[in-house]
């Protein structure tokens, strides 16, 4: 485990209920506990440099009823290239809102919009959240949710007739 | 409008007026659109908004990546972009062998290397021709898929495929270079480098071409990083990121190269960029044959899984690595994976989750061209409807992988 | 960081105009062409080439690795005579060549047929009799085919030389 | 009777125009072009092939089309491409010594004073081939709007606003021809003995060009640039109504190689009679192989690229063509 720089203790100090820990070098994990605070750790993140959002993705946590929602954070300053920063918030299946980043970072939008079509978690503030990948007229379901079974075939078949 | 105007009008010339301001639906079956529709509202030759419905090549690759063993995705993640399938591979086995905690015996990571940069002349020749027939340019179009052949023939003798090579695993590679192919990159690098100046000749120095697309789809290089551009587009804005240099795989560390990176982030500066990229590939592939160290190409820790007689045949005989039985559903540790490489197009990525069964629990995968659709459609607006093509072919935008 | 020039005198511009043409007029005189003149031609595959796969019977220990290393569900083990089998879509086989690399015994080989056509989806199905049989060459059209080797040149990217 | 062999002749021009354009282009791109329908002779039956393709394709006819117009537009296009051939004299009639002898006295134009290979005799032929064909732009503006499509409404008004600018350099390039040669008749032109491009160079760079432009030759192919209007003003066509559309450009395109060859290039000089109209004719198609190799050299220029390139550079090139004219008259 590498040492944690300057910039990630700054956050610590900064925003409360956050574990910071490493995952390898330059792989820094944020968690959030609470996913109201987002914009704050966002905007405390840009000024640190992070402009650029490499992925949103959900994660679904269905014993948990919950939603994780994670955001790699990259740089392109000298000196940050090479820290990927994974920014992990959950929110419940009751209420699956969260702040959107479109504000902060606009490469976070095709990334989000997709996010809402597979999770049904729903950015605030995204300015078009609509299917996107999918059929117009798909709807009610979120296929990324574990709820959302797929058939698998076996690999033992009998000879037919 | 006067009387006998609408007399002639209702004397059979009704057709409905279509109006200066209207929207075109360009696309999905248009020869300049792709896999998608690209709905364009236009100003009279200006394009107001661009609305790009995506998705006509959704494959679901994360969705069925939940349903299958680590194995089986190989295949499937290499699908979304052919022609970029090394990349695609090696990314998600990056991701795989954190995950896994194996080490890459370094001729292996050559070889890694070297397919990726065969791939990435490949699909930078591709993207070239795709770009020059999209303004008309038919001997590009066909230069650059006959030049790109060469390449392919190379990736067939190394992988056994002509595009979806599945050539990479999980602690090393499938198989091995062997003297033949050498001579035949060292051969196909002396070609390439004299139909470049070829193609400088009647391409990229054409006055055509370049009013075409000098300060067309420009991109400053604060926008690149807001919209979140990627790989050589990035580097024409003027940002000097490339995930080889920023934090070095396979055995980009010991390998000799420059990133060019211009400053104006035109659709001619893109081209540029591809065409340096080319040129510095094959400086490494030079580099890399030179230096390629002798040695394993898979990692002990599955190469002495596979039965002596089988290692006998395939490895002493045919310098080829034979699966051991391990990876028919290998159960990973407990944990999470971040893996990005520089594919053809940029920053390619996955974010892998393993929850310690056979299957991923959750697998993302960020391609370039992913990343490019907001890109596309803020360049698109307020450029010539003539333009919307020029800055299509010049991000290299790829519509499979973008839907993945 | 590298910018290309912007402005340009008319000259230069007349002289890249001419050197387009030049290197039109160039391949218009000297042609390169790469094209495989198939079916009269017929390539011959480097060794190693994921082709189509056969199966020999007599070897298979019906162990069903092969199908369960398949990515594409392709591979169906199937119980002949108490011994099982391994049978084969063509319809799914993405040629990723996984089955024939995990076999321990070897009993599945990679052959460098890749042109083959098909009446309906069902024949598509190789049952394990099918399936261990030599695959039957395309069918020429009642002239010889030669076979030819592509190699790379370096003038003229990819030739053709007669395969002996 | 008259115009029958022309016909046929303009068919083979035709053909083999197309032929050529693929052939050259296949050649610089690595490939063979069209081949199996007739290996010997480089796969030329392809395009008759094709043709009989087309020919017996089913036409379609949209639905919220002007019915009429629709399929009146390529028969009139064709038609008017084609008719300027009238005015284009191709040799000259030898008065004794030739099959074509007898006809001396038909033909005879008194002007010129020379018996002509030219279906109608007139000393203003050079006038007449500007008005017929500048009749085929609008023409397609027609087509265009009759088919009620998007994409070829588009390629109308490009393809109108592009007529004004290229017509304005062929009228001129021509008309500098005429005030140096003091005649307006073609036959005259090429009597004088000096060709055109000696006598004024930058006309017949001009001309060729504008030729280049107005008939949607590569690099001025925008009104029907594939990748963004499909087929521009054509796109809804199908079966012989879309060969006719696709022969209409190339047939005005070989008439203009046809005037570029009597004009600028001293026409059948040094020959006469029939050996002297295959020089024309030979001429003529290395202009027309030319224009067509542009396809596989350029891309095509943005509408307004093309349009400032024809106003800002090469209007003040034709008045300055026009200028040698007057000049060079002096001396003519």
């Amino acid at each position: 485990m590498s040492s944690v720089p300057d910039f990630i203790q700054e956050i610590q100090r900064k925003i409360n209920n956050i574990q910071i820990k490493a995952d390898g070098t330059n792989r820094y994990s944020i968690e959030l506990t609470e996913p109201s605070k987002i914009k704050d750790l966002a905007k405390l993140l840009q000024n640190s440099g992070f402009d650029h959002v490499i992925s949103v993705s959900g994660v679904d946590y269905p014993e948990q009823e919950k939603l994780g929602v994670v955001y790699h954070i990259s740089s392109y300053e000298e000196g940050k290239m090479n820290i990927v920063l994974t920014l992990k918030t959950y929110v419940t299946y009751k209420e699956p809102v969260i702040d959107s980043l479109i504000s902060i970072w606009p490469s976070a939008w095709t990334a989000e919009r997709e996010t809402f079509e597979d999770y049904g978690i729903i950015f605030k503030g995204h300015d078009e959240l609509r299917l996107f990948f999918l059929p117009e007229d798909f709807d009610g379901v979120y296929p990324l949710r574990k709820s959302f079974k797929i058939k698998t075939e076996g690999i033992f078949v009998d000879r037919r007739g | 409008m006067t009387e006998e105007v609408e007399k002639i009008l209702k004397g059979g010339l009704e057709v409905e007026i279509v109006p200066v301001e209207g929207e075109l639906n360009v696309g999905p079956q248009h020869p300049g659109s792709g896999h998608m529709r690209i709905f364009v509202r236009l100003n009279g030759d200006i394009i107001e908004d661009v609305d790009l419905d995506v998705g006509y090549v959704h494959r679901s690759v994360e969705k069925l990546s939940e349903n299958r063993n680590y194995i089986h995705l190989i295949p499937l993640i290499e699908r979304p972009a052919i022609l970029d399938s090394i990349h695609m591979n090696m990314a998600y086995i990056m991701a795989v062998e954190k995950i896994l905690n194996v080490d890459v015996p370094p001729r292996a990571l050559y070889l890694r290397s070297f397919a990726a940069e065969v791939n990435r002349i490949a699909s930078h020749l591709y993207g070239m021709g795709i770009f020059g027939v999209f303004m008309g340019h038919s001997t590009a179009f066909m230069w650059g898929f006959g030049d790109r052949e060469v390449w392919v023939e190379i990736l067939q003798a190394l992988t056994g495929a002509r595009v979806t090579n599945s050539y990479i695993l999980p602690g090393g590679v499938r198989r091995d270079i062997t003297p033949v192919i050498m001579e035949m990159t060292e051969k196909a690098i002396k070609y390439t480098r004299r139909k470049l100046n070829d193609w400088k000749g009647i391409f990229v120095n054409n006055p055509n071409i370049k009013a075409r697309t000098q300060n067309v789809g420009v991109m400053t290089k604060e926008n690149a990083i807001r919209w979140g551009a990627v790989g050589p587009n990035l580097r024409a804005s003027g940002v000097a990121f490339d995930v080889r240099k920023a934090e070095p795989y396979a055995a980009y560390d010991k390998l000799d190269f420059e990133i060019p990176v211009y400053k104006e982030g035109d659709a001619y500066a893109r081209t540029l960029v591809r065409i340096e990229e080319i040129e510095q590939s094959m400086k490494m592939l030079e580099q890399i044959m030179r230096e390629i160290p002798q040695g394993n190409i898979l990692s002990d820790r599955f190469f002495k899984q596979i039965p002596p007689i089988r290692l006998k045949k395939w490895w002493e005989g045919q310098h080829r690595i034979v699966m051991p039985g391990y990876y028919a559903s290998f159960r990973p540790p407990k944990g999470e994976a971040f893996a990005r490489v520089e594919a053809g197009r940029g920053e390619l990525a996955f974010y892998v989750i393993s929850d310690g069964t056979a299957k991923p629990y959750r697998l993302r995968m960020i391609t370039p061209s992913y990343r490019l659709i907001k890109v596309f459609r803020e360049l698109a607006k307020g450029s010539r409807y003539a333009d919307l093509v020029t800055i299509y072919g010049s991000l290299d935008y790829f519509p499979p992988e973008a839907d993945r | 960081m590298k910018e290309y020039p912007k402005k340009e005198n008319p000259f230069k511009l007349l002289g890249q105009h001419l050197e387009a043409i030049g290197t039109g007029l160039k391949y218009l005189v000297k042609p390169t062409r790469i094209t495989l003149m198939y079916p009269e031609e017929s390539m011959v595959l480097p060794t190693g080439y994921r082709g189509m796969i056969r199966l020999y019977k007599d070897v298979c220990i019906g162990c069903t690795l092969c199908a369960m290393v398949c990515p594409a569900d392709a591979m169906k083990m199937v119980t002949e005579e108490g011994k099982k089998l391994p049978m084969i879509n063509y319809g799914r086989c993405v040629f990723c060549g996984f089955c024939v690399d995990i076999c321990p015994v070897d009993a599945l080989k990679e052959t460098g047929v890749h042109d083959a056509a098909f009446t309906n989806r069902r024949e598509l199905i190789f049952d394990p009799d099918k399936f261990s049989q030599d695959f039957d060459q395309p069918p020429t059209m009642d002239k010889p085919v030669r076979k030819v080797r592509a190699k790379i040149d370096e003038k003229k990217g990819i030739v053709y030389e007669p395969d002996d | 009777m008259i115009v029958f062999p022309g016909l046929i002749f303009s068919l083979i021009t035709l053909l083999t125009a197309i032929w050529a354009e693929r052939k050259i282009a296949a050649k610089i791109q690595m490939r063979f072009g069209p081949y199996y329908a007739s290996k010997r002779i480089g796969g030329y039956f392809q395009l008759i092939a094709d043709a009989i393709k087309f020919g017996l394709a089913e036409i379609i006819v949209p639905s919220n089309s002007i019915r009429e117009f629709f399929i009146l537009g390529p028969i009139l296009i064709t038609a008017f491409a084609f008719l300027p051939m009238a005015f284009i004299p191709v040799s000259q009639i030898p008065s004794s010594g030739s099959i074509t002898s007898p006809y001396y006295r038909f033909f005879f134009d008194k002007f010129a004073g020379i018996s002509l290979y030219q279906p109608i005799i007139t000393p203003y032929s050079l006038l007449f081939i500007i008005a017929v064909a500048s009749v085929v732009p609008i023409l397609t503006v027609m087509t265009a709007w009759a088919s009620n499509n998007r994409f070829s409404l588009i390629s109308a008004i490009r393809e109108g606003i592009l007529t004004v600018a290229y017509d304005t350099l062929i009228i001129i390039a021509l008309i500098s021809m005429g005030i140096e040669y003091h005649t307006l008749d073609i036959a005259s032109i090429v009597k004088t003995g000096v060709p055109g491009i000696i006598a004024n160079p930058i006309a017949a760079f001009v001309f060729f060009v504008a030729l280049l432009m107005g008939t949607a030759r590569f690099p001025f192919d925008v009104a029907e640039a594939d990748t963004e209007l499909v087929t521009g003003a054509f796109t809804e066509y199908s079966g012989l109504l879309f060969v006719l559309s696709m022969a209409g450009p190339y047939l005005l395109t070989f008439v203009y190689s046809l005037v570029f060859a009597t004009v600028f290039l001293g026409g059948w000089l040094p020959l006469m009679g029939i050996p002297g109209a295959i020089l024309t004719v030979i001429k003529a198609l290395i202009i027309l192989f030319f224009s067509v190799f542009m396809r596989s050299v350029y891309g095509r220029y943005r509408i307004d690229q093309i349009l400032r390139g024809g106003w800002k550079y090469f209007f003040p090139a034709a008045l300055l063509a026009l200028i040698i004219g007057m000049i060079g008259g002096i001396f003519l």
